[in-house]
């Protein structure tokens, strides 16, 4: 769930917008560097956005019958590396708020801190951390996958809580009921996310080792 | 598997911009005889082949196989899909496993059936289309008219009982467009009913029992020789007159060419015109 | 087709040729007027101007708009809800004893803003948006990446949609765990072929001279001063309507 | 803009599993004539096209304009590049904007031109390939031969003196076909040589004033109804024969045709033959 144009205070979606820029102007410089040094880096860096959108869009199965769809980030923040995904992510928010609807101008800022910096980074850390522990490449993705789905939605529940604290039980109390609506309902989804990027990458190592290998993956 | 009859009957369905892509098409896929859907690009053909298939449910009319209307629940259609295959134009929409051999399994494996029934059936239609040297290939090595084939052996082994197939010999050069077709024989032998589109006048005219052309948002059948020498229809449904047509009356009236249905292609021409004179030396 | 129906309509919309500094001038006006007035009548007025202009001068499909209104509505009531329910004291939760007032006021700001926002992109396309962040001083290499997405995502798009179709007719989607599968497999498939058009579409674009950048040249889409005079007097008029009321 | 002879000689290009696909490629797009370059999928048409357009270096041979060999420097290949122009068969590799008007600006763009000089040739491209009425429609909501047009245009743009087309009539229906090739009569009137790729040797026929089959990795050049009456030659390049090379042969010997050469069309054949006698009532 993206935050909805016009549901954060003007101060919050202020607040949130110039958080999430050092990460994304760093993301920005990074695309620069890459398109300088190789013009034609411009189409498969957006041919990654794209992938992301597009895989945003893919219908996540759920056990309960209903279904909901993935955020995407996981697998580009692996692929791709997180301070990318900050700027491709949050071209791909301004996309789905203008083509979808889903989130808007003036929470852009609050969205592309969930959902293209701390998702991603959270992910990409559980990953190599993952890795690093000797886990097999597997495991990893599913880690790095899963945790940045939830990382996503506990950082919405955390920005709501701080705009609308409880009334009575405060910030505290506030957080626990966003994490109540928007996260733990997420649990299922993000595993499930993580099986996602699993299947993906099982095939990826099939298909396209070479590509793989000059990700670095 | 066995031949069945496919129809639909006044399908209204595929809006764009505001207007039915198809507004009354009724047409009949007749159990063992081969059908042609012929019309240009952007006249509906494979709106219909989609609603045929169950893929895309018309908002009006009826889609039926042997006079049954399909049910478009989960089971109903389920069915339909066993019963009806269809296999669409552009081959990498439709490829998305490494190799050959698992490719085509990907649909039995989901029937439920056992290693031994999916390896029988992934070898069935493999040699059915004539790509049992190529089973263990990476698809996205072969060439587009290879993988085109590929595309139809991951149809053909749910063995359906019609299979329908959207411009089965677009961009394939001679050589291929006769293996393909080579291929549909034998899949009609074994008991599927086989239904192509194709804008290709000259290949429907060979290749087809019946023609069926889409044409202003309906469809009009008949006997290929019929309707493809019918200019006004031709016109409307922007095709050409298949040339065997118009040389062949030419010379029958000329009186080159024996009673009978005209020849439907070169070949079939040269051997119905008298030999040449010897040449004298 | 593929399209997106959001998209669809605002090539289509009777705004199309307007230039896209205009509407950007107007929805964000209306966005901010419906953020900082109150939700009554303020935040309820710009949500009526919105959807005359959308429904009227903009025409843009009164189905299109809705059903693209659903997703922000969603989340709104769901968010609005949940800030206004009280889980600390006793007794478990309950409602907070302002709750009707802060959720219609959280309700109408969100509302009015995503309807505003939704005003802007039925009625501009993508494409006449990012030449406006070059001019915010947005690096270009960024704006072209952006622009390539905004090409591909239809592309990629159509890919999912066959693909997924050949799937289900397969019986590809016949049980969960098959639906695993079949997701894994048509997000690899889409991921190779974005890889694959990204390689031939470098060779078609060296081809035409591309040598350091995707330059294209922007339509000339002029601005009106009549639209720009309506842009600042309409959410001006709001205001003003606004304090009278209250 | 004007036509210039674009050559190639004995190149060795583009290996596949160790095997070159090009060996020895010899042939010439002779400055203001039509030439279709046939061969089966496979065969190298591609590889050739490329060579010729710079995009490919061949490890042997060369690509020479009007007997100047192309230079590989950047600057050598900027020139050849605003010479030669490729359109590969797939629009979507090469359609990249939003919209038609500002894809088709993107190559007169890197030419270096000022605003005023790309409108123009904007607008000649888009006029010369009928697409005026498109120019402010999104690429993603045209039809596949719309954007076949388009890219074409974006081509057209660069006012190359000759434009090399792979198979731009594929999957295209015949009204689609018919407005492609009058868009190309229009360039070559425009002074732009245009050489296609096809494996439609009935279209080659028709169209070419020469023809090139691509075959074992060379290419033999030669006249239209000579080469595609050449049996052998067809039959290595997995080819069909045109059929108005064959029924015009055998009703030449029958006494039907008048001398000089045979029709290469149904069009022209019936034009040729006697009328038909009328029917007594």
């Amino acid at each position: 769930m993206h935050i909805a144009e016009g549901f954060l205070p003007a101060g919050h979606a202020a607040g949130w917008t110039i958080a999430a820029a050092p990460f994304v102007v760093h993301g920005a410089r990074a695309v620069v560097r890459e398109v300088r040094e190789n013009p034609g880096s411009t189409l498969l860096l957006g041919a990654a956005g794209a992938f992301t959108f597009v895989l945003s869009a893919v219908k996540l199965p759920s056990v309960t019958g209903s279904s909901s769809h993935p955020t995407g980030t996981g697998p580009g923040a692996i692929l791709f590396r997180p301070p990318v995904m900050a700027l491709l992510g949050t071209v791909v928010l301004l996309f789905q708020a203008l083509l979808l609807a889903h989130g808007g101008l003036t929470t852009l800022g609050a969205n592309a801190f969930a959902f293209a910096v701390v998702g991603p980074w959270t992910g990409y850390a559980a990953y190599r951390l993952t890795r690093a522990a000797g886990a097999g490449l597997m495991p990893a993705v599913f880690a790095g996958v899963a945790l940045a789905d939830l990382a996503t939605y506990v950082t919405t529940s955390f920005q709501l809580a701080l705009a609308f604290p409880d009334a009575e039980s405060g910030l505290v109390g506030g957080l626990l009921k966003f994490l109540g609506v928007f996260a733990v309902t997420q649990i299922p989804l993000a595993i499930g996310e993580g099986l996602l990027g699993v299947l993906l990458f099982r095939v990826l190592t099939v298909n396209a080792r070479p590509e793989l290998e000059r990700l670095g993956v | 598997m066995s031949h069945r009859t496919l129809a639909a009957r006044g399908l209204v369905a595929g809006y764009e911009r505001g207007r039915p892509v198809l507004d009354g098409a009724t047409l009949t896929v007749p159990a063992g005889r081969r059908l042609a859907l012929l019309g240009a690009n952007g006249s509906g053909k494979t709106t219909l082949l989609r609603c045929l298939a169950g893929r895309l449910r018309p908002t009006a009319g009826a889609v039926t196989v042997d006079g049954q209307p399909v049910a478009y629940s989960r089971a109903g259609l389920r069915t339909h899909r066993q019963t009806v295959q269809l296999v669409l134009q552009d081959p990498d929409d439709q490829l998305f496993s490494a190799s050959v051999a698992q490719d085509v399994s990907f649909g039995p494996l989901n029937l439920g059936l056992d290693e031994a029934a999916v390896r029988a059936r992934v070898a069935e239609a493999l040699h059915l289309l004539a790509l049992d040297p190529l089973a263990g290939r990476p698809t996205h090595q072969l060439s587009y008219g290879e993988r085109k084939r590929v595309a139809i052996a991951g149809a053909v082994a749910m063995r359906p009982c019609v299979l329908l197939l959207d411009e089965p010999t677009a961009g394939l050069d001679p050589s291929a467009v006769a293996e393909t077709l080579a291929a549909l024989a034998r899949l009609q032998e074994n008991d599927s009913t086989v239904a192509m589109s194709t804008h290709d006048v000259d290949l429907a005219l060979r290749w087809a029992d019946e023609v069926a052309v889409v044409v202003d948002g309906r469809v009009v059948q008949g006997a290929p020789e019929v309707l493809l020498a019918d200019g006004d229809l031709l016109a409307r449904a922007r095709l050409d007159r298949p040339w065997a047509l118009g040389v062949g009356a030419r010379l029958r009236a000329l009186g080159l060419l024996p009673a009978g249905p005209l020849p439907r292609d070169a070949g079939g021409l040269l051997a119905a015109l008298p030999p040449a004179p010897l040449v004298r030396s | 087709m593929t399209g997106l129906a959001v998209d669809d309509a605002a090539w289509a919309s009777a705004w199309r040729r307007r230039a896209p500094g205009d509407k950007m001038l107007l929805c964000g006006g209306l966005v901010v007027t419906a953020l900082v007035l109150p939700a009554w009548p303020g935040s309820a007025l710009v949500g009526a101007v919105v959807v005359a202009l959308a429904l009227g001068p903009a025409r843009v499909p009164a189905r299109t708009f809705l059903r693209a209104a659903r997703w922000p509505a969603a989340f709104i009531a769901v968010g609005a809800v949940t800030a206004v329910v009280e889980v600390g004291g006793g007794g478990g939760p309950g409602w907070a004893p302002d709750a009707a007032a802060r959720a219609g006021s959280l309700v109408g700001h969100a509302l009015a803003g995503s309807a505003a926002v939704l005003l802007l992109a039925t009625t501009t396309p993508m494409s006449d948006l990012l030449p406006a962040l070059r001019r915010a001083r947005v690096p270009d290499a960024v704006v072209e990446v952006a622009s390539v997405v905004y090409r591909l995502l239809f592309v990629l798009l159509g890919s999912l949609h066959t693909i997924r179709e050949a799937q289900t007719a397969r019986m590809g989607y016949s049980s969960v765990a098959r639906s695993y599968r079949s997701s894994g497999a048509l997000a690899a498939a889409v991921l190779t072929r974005s890889w694959d058009r990204a390689r031939r579409m470098q060779e078609g674009l060296a081809g035409r001279g591309m040598e350091t950048g995707l330059r294209v040249l922007p339509e000339v889409l002029p601005s009106s001063w009549a639209f720009l005079a309506g842009s600042v007097a309409g959410p001006a008029a709001i205001v003003v309507a606004s304090s009278v009321a209250t």
